[in-house]
């Protein structure tokens, strides 16, 4: 299994039923291809339909349905459109039950940076800083080391997406809880070794005597 | 009072030099003739308020590709290579703006509100600048109304009088911007008989569609 | 013809082609009948309704479709319903072109008090504040007096409406314009004199050489 | 997940002294059976945040009428003279809102949005006892939010994961309340098959739905 998959994998673990749920470009638009059966989530996309899905197969698309990036999806019954101020509004004011996102940097007091890289990139914060303002509950899945350097850190050094603490990091290598003490070293990836985690993160992080290991299908 | 217009004379209205929003997420429910109109008539100097600018000569691009634009208000530009290009050798200023608050600061434009008053920002680049208020012991960012001379809109369908409706995700921004601009330009996929839109369906009413291109 | 008739034939005259206009409850509801012809109007109606029409005669009335004060309406083909987010963007936003209210007093500075008499009327604002804050122009449809006492004023004695000067005020006796000068005696009524508006007025007034008599149609 | 439930059940969940948004304006698009019930059900102390109190035993007013009321935060109540006579005798607490701010209010709580910044009521008594804020030269008002414990809706369609659609002007208050309570009851005149009500028809979404009575 690539790193990608089992970091969507564990993070599908993390929905629970009757959630909506928003998931970034990249990576995190993997975790709806392993959703737990039985339980039944909405997908929001913050260009304005809770209902997405993946375009069915032979389905011709649509100019007029497409996801954030601009790419065609489909829609189940049931489903619902709506302007960016609506949308919005379902991410700043409690009803997003969770938001997947990407990230450049985590810290430990649980900072997220994933918008910009000062002279490098400047894309833009998109929804990002909304979506991490005010989700009810913030996960972010990511590669633990980019190019080899970490990028779990003790602070971040690139731009801020919000001061409000992600909740959960997942990676190839491990889960991590945000808690007031710290980063909370909650699993460790399949063959994976707690002395590799902490050498591949630069933040502190709290161990507990037992390190399960991170399950991978409910 | 008709509002029915030639694409050419809606976009002849518009000075170089105006302020623009138009709307569409990506090039979906981007008003793709008009935009084609006012690359064609060359006008230049525009800032233009935008989620973002598509890619290189798609939907919104092409008015970055042919160097029309002096200004960009848009949350995100990372799509488009050559805004970025254009932004770092000084030739496009480039506003970037969280995209739940550039909605609502189009919104508060035309709702007659004085501000928005959101967390998202709080603490990051984004306030630089900006008044902040405590209100039950949190911080907020006061973020201003953003209007603009004209909008471009895109709608799937319009009576003749102008009443819009839109098609799933091509709704994106294109009914707050008909609220925030001083002359508002519709483009329609398809225009039909007063009445054929029930009043439960339209979305943006005509009083505030200026012009409405077929 | 009656004093309100009177009153609700010379305010829509005010009225011009392509406006978007809500007319208040009561007195100012009737403008509606005497508008003149070829110009095409909107009524808005801020329960959420633009196109609202007097229920058509023979027309089953619809529990969904009512007007401000609860009272079933037609709705003319092209009609737009919406919320009360909507009703009031539209009216604090700019884009309702005028407003008629009725009134319990008006001052010299043109402004307008008529949502409440303390201590004996605490009925609520309605959408009267945003109304009188937010249309491009206010419109006081209301009679000169009230039980023989002078309804326009040096200064209101009721609390205001809002602290935006209304622009016209239509009687049975006079029209006034508010200048910042002050009250403008711009017509009187058929058959009335100046010297009787002026007694029944308590503001003062700004009296040209020439007052036009009112014109009742186009 | 089902969220079809009975009258009675979905009554129940609304303890005495709870705070509840009903939809409606003069007793048009309120959700009569669901106040049918809670008088059925003598929940008492309530604070209740609506456009207006309707009539003497007509829509909301039936809840003043049986006294189960015990603040009432409106636009409007004076159609209502028990509304008004209660308030005189000091047994009801009354807020007056404008209509406006009403509505922006209940929206900024549902939309995460920390204040209203509003040229409504400036200069008024509406203003005593809150802040202004100056924004290019001109004064607004800075209006709280206002949220609920519980929000009753009525839709004329719903399907039966809980999307409603609204009719003409029954659409009023409903769809800013259901954003803006803790817990969203709604009654439908008609309850339809899930893709019955097209994604652009749908006005308030099922996630913000708790209880849903045919």
């Amino acid at each position: 299994m690539d790193d990608k998959t089992l970091i969507a994998k564990r993070v599908a673990l993390e929905l629970e039923d009757g959630n909506l749920v928003n998931l970034g470009i990249g990576l995190p638009t993997l975790v709806a291809q392993y959703l737990p059966g039985g339980i039944d989530v909405s997908f929001q996309s913050e260009n304005g339909i809770i209902g997405m899905q993946a375009l069915p197969r032979g389905m011709a698309p649509s100019a007029d349905l497409t996801d954030a990036g601009g790419s065609p999806i489909g829609a189940i019954p049931g489903a619902y459109a709506f302007d960016s101020a609506m949308s919005f509004g379902l991410i700043r004011g409690g009803h997003l039950d969770v938001t997947v996102l990407g990230g450049l940097q985590v810290d430990e007091s649980g900072h997220l940076a994933n918008w910009m890289v000062p002279g490098k990139l400047v894309p833009g914060m998109g929804g990002a800083m909304d979506l991490v303002s005010g989700a009810r509950r913030v996960i972010v899945a990511m590669t633990h080391t980019a190019k080899g350097e970490p990028k779990i850190l003790k602070r971040c050094t690139l731009p801020l997406t919000s001061v409000r603490s992600v909740d959960l990091i997942v990676t190839e290598l491990a889960v991590l809880q945000t808690t007031p003490e710290g980063l909370l070293l909650k699993e460790v990836a399949p063959g994976v070794t707690v002395e590799e985690v902490k050498a591949k993160t630069e933040a502190r992080l709290i161990v507990p005597d037992q390190v399960p290991v991170m399950p991978l299908a409910a | 009072m008709t509002k029915m217009t030639t694409l050419q004379s809606a976009i002849e209205a518009i000075s170089p030099g105006s302020s623009v929003m138009i709307g569409g997420f990506m090039a979906c429910g981007t008003p793709h003739r008009l935009i084609d109109e006012l690359v064609r008539q060359g006008k230049s100097d525009l800032t233009i308020i935008v989620n973002d600018t598509a890619r290189p000569n798609v939907g919104i691009g092409k008015l970055i590709t042919a160097r029309l634009v002096r200004k960009v208000i848009a949350s995100h530009i990372g799509t488009n290579p050559e805004t970025q290009a254009q932004m770092i050798a000084g030739e496009i200023e480039v506003e970037l703006v969280p995209q739940g608050t550039l909605a609502e600061r189009i919104r508060a434009a035309g709702f007659g509100l004085g501000a928005v008053v959101t967390p998202t920002g709080v603490g990051t680049v984004v306030e630089e600048g900006k008044r902040t208020i405590e209100i039950d012991g949190r911080t907020y960012l006061v973020e201003l109304p953003i209007k603009a001379d004209f909008a471009l809109i895109n709608a799937k369908r319009a009576d003749y009088r102008g009443n819009l409706e839109y098609a799933y995700t091509a709704r994106n921004f294109n009914p707050l911007m008909a609220m925030a601009a001083g002359k508002v330009i519709a483009e329609a996929e398809e225009i039909v008989p007063l009445g054929a839109i029930s009043p439960d369906m339209v979305v943006t009413p005509h009083v505030v569609i200026d012009s409405l291109v077929a």
